[in-house]
């Protein structure tokens, strides 16, 4: 009893509370955000959240390895590549098994991809968040041809399962690396009107600059990691601290700012689109020959212990937290999603602005609510 | 003064950012060739989907009615929502022995998640992944799918 | 400060804390009522600084629950893990370390609500996915006949 | 009886009848005198009133139907789509459907809501809307009233459509709708003073209020050309807010669907929302031809200087295509900011009308009078 009182009364007496979501149009899925306003200015944001909770780390605990990797495609749905191969590469280091580089460069090229349609669709959304809803319609246009490339070799557009323990489902199909090289070839030539509609815009740059402050201090010590937090001046890219994969052999930037305002938050996306063409530009022409799957175990069993592994995903770091006691299941597997670490500081930095700018910071956060219920 | 340069130049600036936005929509509207829209029930005859498309699970058959599946229940063990299951029998081959067969290779499909796992650990590929994606039905039952053809036999010279 | 004598110096802060040099990280086991003033320590000396808080999630055992921390520091890039342990099953209870690392305030929620493990000092612990009608449904002896089918 | 009016009004034309379309002001006196002399002068004024509401009712639906669609179409291509194209030859008849729809659709009660007020809002923004039709000058001689305070007139009637707003926000009772009335309130009040001031200018350049004055003082060029700059800085001034006073495009923070999902009509159904909805279009449309009228010359054709073959051919298109013409030019940019530019946020949106538009609106007012004052204008 003494919970529920707890959650009905926010805020003051006074404020004027309204309910944001669950259906909402920009909180992006089933987010609900209890805004308490003064006037406009918001006073406090709690999230409320669990709406579509799974219960996936409890359904890990019956699951074998393998049969995992499905379900964390579908925490974050943007990013679902690299999760598949967040819990890859924890049970390869697990078993120390040494992966050949095809596999190695694939799974990279594949992240990367990933990291640009995730990144491509923020933009349209945030377009759209902010009012021009033309922007929404321009990225959707663009991701299509990442998807299809996603299609053709996966045979999935977003939930594409395609890493296993040990390799790959299957190996590239042959027009991958033509289709990839047209598509960068496609989008270096269209990102100019990403800059010309949003990024230059006098109306985008007043709404965003100066616009939820995050400091370098507040980034770490809410653990907010991704772009979001690379725009406050965290270098948390594991990509550069832990190459995993084939990171290791590929030059590129970690995007750093330091002013951690919305507008550098989004831009630090942007930019990072930049940076994972360039990694894919890198990679695609030097495909090593070889197998694309190690052969495994037809019973994968970890030993007992406790492993960790880092991803760093589309929005921040991915954290594989298996507890083993021999069994083909594990005890016990947490997944550390970055978005339920990141909304943590949407209340810290949204405080004082006006509702407007609570949806603009929301946004720049680029939340997946699957990823944050799980 | 230097506020007032200040401010002036701001308004060329904002102005100048608007229009190169507009230019940019404005060409667009000028240029219907970019359309990307598909009319989709339209043009259903020349959709073609990509062939490692996961449209759902099925049991390629050769024209003598025959498939690959042993019955061995591989798939349903990888399964990890359950979605399928091999119901098996007893039948007595020509030569007088005693050989498990399959009898119902049952695939619901309103709880398969496309992991491929079965499909892919199939030890004699007996499963596919057609390119049918029009799963729309107006009765849940219509979902639960019998792949083996009634009266198919498993493929000479699969074990 | 190589790996070895980060350990020495975890141990030199707190002597009652077991220190195993770990197949990934370094591990550190306290005593639950150890916990809040060996994390302070850890996070403000000058030579650890582990100002992040990678991860926080509890496990159950089934002598009590373990909660582990992993901590990392951005200056340094060492990372360790902590780990305490509640005494039994009944009443878990920890302190929470929400004024150090303001993530923490999160994934105590969370694990308070998955595993039922409650925080001393939190400021706000509520369930965070769940309503108030459910157990704490990451315990090993959580039983939904409903919700959890099994083959 | 009507039918014979007009047909003994256009028999009476001294004129081929295809003349009318270049000047509508000799049939409109005959048609006046055919029923005066048939009836008290009482009746015939109340029988021409009648006729000129069902007009205004059937452009009304007409021009709405048509603008949405447009938009819509607009919108498609601007984002690379067909936009509609199920009902009808490129979809035409996609607006009469939903019209149908929603029509039919059932007009839900809220509970604890002001049902009188509720029910009032939308009349009085579409009551609005048909005040302010009858005082522009659709063609030559086509023009319901010709005011002598007209343009004075407009800008009196046009803004009291946000009483409508502010009341269908209040009486909703909720909160969402609430904040975008509130919003709308401040947003009209402070744009009202640039539509003021930009008209003024154009005030000044004709001498005169009233709008037929107005357009025919534009037979020797658009005041767009004829004021120089300050014209075209007061037309400028004045898109903007007029874009603004229809809460539309980058200022449509009333109804900011990513924020208060539909702002002050969140509640409303059926026939109700399609009076806003329709309202929207129809304001637009008159801050459009207003711009026209005022700064491009009204149903004025395009002459330049000497070209006599030029300037007739001209001439040969029937001066309401001209009007039309320059009004959905003027449309086309509007659904443009809308569809290109993102929303600002309230604050910006005053600091926009208080900082920027308004000092230069009124050095611009200026300007323009010393610009009439020298006579240097052409």
């Amino acid at each position: 009893m003494e919970e529920i009182i707890k959650e009905v009364v926010v805020g003051e007496q006074e404020d004027y509370v309204i309910n944001m979501g669950p259906q909402h149009p920009s909180t992006h899925g089933v987010l609900r955000l209890v805004v308490s306003l003064r006037g406009e200015i918001v006073k406090n944001v709690q999230p409320h959240i669990g709406y579509i909770h799974r219960g996936i780390e409890k359904m890990c605990e019956s699951l074998t390895y393998p049969q995992i990797i499905h379900l964390t495609d579908r925490m974050d749905y943007l990013s679902a590549s690299i999760n598949n191969e967040a819990v890859c590469l924890a049970v390869e280091n697990a078993l120390e098994i040494d992966i050949p580089d095809r596999i190695k460069v694939i799974r990279t090229i594949m992240a990367e991809l990933t990291r640009i349609q995730s990144h491509q669709l923020f933009w349209a959304s945030y377009g759209m968040d902010l009012g021009g809803q033309t922007c929404y319609f321009y990225g959707l246009r663009d991701r299509e041809k990442v998807l299809d490339i996603f299609e053709e070799t996966t045979g999935g557009r977003m939930i594409v399962s395609y890493n296993c323990p040990g390799g790959l489902m299957y190996d590239i199909h042959p027009n991958f690396q033509k289709r990839v090289k047209e598509f960068i070839k496609y989008f270096r030539s269209v990102l100019w009107e990403y800059d010309a509609i949003l990024t230059g815009n006098v109306i985008f740059r007043e709404r965003t600059i100066g616009i939820g402050k995050l400091s370098l201090e507040d980034a770490i010590s809410y653990g907010v990691t991704g772009p979001s937090g690379r725009a406050s001046g965290f270098s948390c890219d594991i990509r550069k601290h832990e190459p995993y994969s084939a990171y290791d052999r590929v030059k590129f930037n970690e995007v750093l700012y330091k002013e951690g305002d919305t507008y550098h938050r989004y831009l630090a996306r942007v930019e990072e689109m930049r940076e994972s063409m360039n990694i894919i530009e890198q990679l695609i022409d030097n495909i090593p020959e070889g197998p694309y799957a190690v052969k495994m175990k037809p019973v994968i069993k970890l030993p007992e212990g406790e492993y960790f592994q880092k991803v760093e995903t589309v929005r921040g770091e991915l954290d594989v937290f298996i507890v083993s006691d021999g069994n083909k299941n594990p005890y016990r597997l947490k997944f550390r999603s970055p978005n339920f670490v990141n909304l943590g500081v949407l209340n810290h930095i949204s405080k004082d602005f006006k509702i407007a700018d609570l949806i603009a910071i929301a946004g720049s956060l680029d939340f997946v609510i699957p990823d944050i219920d799980r | 003064m230097n506020n007032i340069i200040q401010y002036f130049k701001e308004i060329i600036q904002g102005i100048g950012s608007l229009l190169k936005g507009m230019s940019v929509t404005n060409r667009y509207f000028f240029s219907p060739g970019k359309i990307v829209t598909q009319k989709y029930p339209d043009n259903r005859k020349d959709l073609v989907m990509f062939e490692r498309f996961k449209g759902e699970v099925v049991m390629p058959h050769n024209e003598k009615n025959e498939h690959k599946c042993t019955g061995c229940g591989i798939c349903e063990i990888n399964c990890p929502n359950g979605s399928i299951e091999v119901i098996s029998k007893t039948i007595m081959t020509e030569d007088g022995k005693k050989k498990r067969a399959i009898d119902k290779h049952i695939y619901r499909l309103s709880m398969c998640t496309f992991c491929a796992l079965c499909v892919k650990t199939c030890p004699s590929n007996a499963l596919a992944f057609s390119q049918e994606f029009e799963h729309a039905v107006f009765n849940r039952a219509l979902l639960i799918k019998i792949l083996n053809k009634p009266g198919s036999q498993l493929m000479k010279g699969v074990e | 400060m190589d790996r070895t004598q980060l350990g020495e110096f975890i141990k030199s802060l707190k002597p009652d804390a077991t220190v195993i040099e770990g197949k990934q990280f370094i591990e550190v086991t306290v005593a639950d009522t150890e916990l809040h003033s060996l994390a302070k320590k850890l996070r403000e000396s000058e030579e650890t600084w582990f100002d992040f808080l990678v991860c926080l999630t509890g496990v159950d055992h089934s002598n009590g629950f373990e909660v582990v921390y992993h901590l990392r520091s951005t200056r340094y890039g060492h990372m360790i893990v902590l780990k305490t342990r509640t005494s039994g099953r009944e009443k878990p209870v920890l302190n929470s370390v929400c004024d150090i690392w303001a993530t923490a305030e999160f994934h105590e929620r969370e694990v308070y609500d998955l595993l039922g493990v409650k925080f001393n000092n939190h400021p706000d612990l509520r369930r965070l996915f769940l309503d108030s009608s459910w157990g704490f449904p990451l315990r090993k002896d959580y039983v939904d006949d409903v919700n959890i089918v099994t083959k | 009886m009507l039918f014979t009016t007009v047909s003994n009004a256009l028999s009476t034309l001294s004129e081929p009848w295809w003349k009318v379309f270049y000047d509508f002001s000799s049939l409109t006196k005959s048609i006046d005198e055919g029923l005066r002399n048939s009836m008290p002068s009482f009746w015939a004024v109340t029988l021409e009133m009648l006729i000129i509401g069902v007009l205004f009712l059937l452009f009304y639906a007409a021009i709405g139907l048509f603008l949405v669609y447009w938009e819509r179409k607009v919108c498609a291509f601007i984002q690379n789509r067909l936009g509609p194209n199920r009902i009808g030859p490129y979809g035409v008849f996609q607006t009469i459907a939903d019209l149908v729809k929603l029509l039919f659709k059932e007009l839900i009660p809220i509970k604890n809501a002001d049902s009188f007020l509720f029910n009032l809002a939308p009349y009085i923004v579409i009551i609005v809307n048909f005040m302010v039709l009858g005082a522009i000058p659709f063609a030559k001689g086509l023009h319901a009233i010709d005011f002598n305070i007209g343009i004075f007139y407009v800008i009196a009637v046009s803004s009291m459509s946000v009483v409508g707003v502010l009341l269908a926000g209040w009486s909703s009772n909720s909160k969402y709708s609430l904040i975008g009335a509130m919003r709308s309130g401040a947003q009209i009040v402070s744009y009202e003073l640039s539509i003021g001031l930009s008209i003024i200018t154009i005030v000044i350049l004709a001498g005169s209020m009233q709008l037929s004055e107005i357009v025919e003082s534009q037979r020797t060029g658009w005041f767009i050309f004829k004021g120089h700059i300050p014209a075209l800085i007061a037309f400028v001034i004045y898109i903007i807010a007029g874009t603004a006073e229809t809460n539309r495009g980058p200022f449509d923070m009333a109804e900011a669907e990513s924020e208060l999902t539909a702002g002050y009509h969140t509640e409303y159904s059926g026939i109700k929302f399609a009076f806003f909805y329709l309202a929207e279009y129809i304001n637009m449309f008159i801050v459009a031809s207003i711009a026209s009228t005022l700064f491009l010359g009204g149903w004025m054709p395009f002459h330049v200087g000497n070209w006599e073959g030029f300037n007739h051919i001209m001439d040969f298109i029937p001066p309401f295509f001209w009007f039309l013409g320059k009004t959905f030019f003027v449309i086309y940019l509007i659904m443009l900011f809308k569809w290109t530019f993102p929303r600002l946020r309230i604050d910006q949106l005053l600091t926009l009308e208080w900082k920027y538009l308004l000092p230069i609106n009124l050095v611009n007012v200026l300007i323009m009078a010393f610009i009439v004052l020298m006579g240097w204008h052409f």
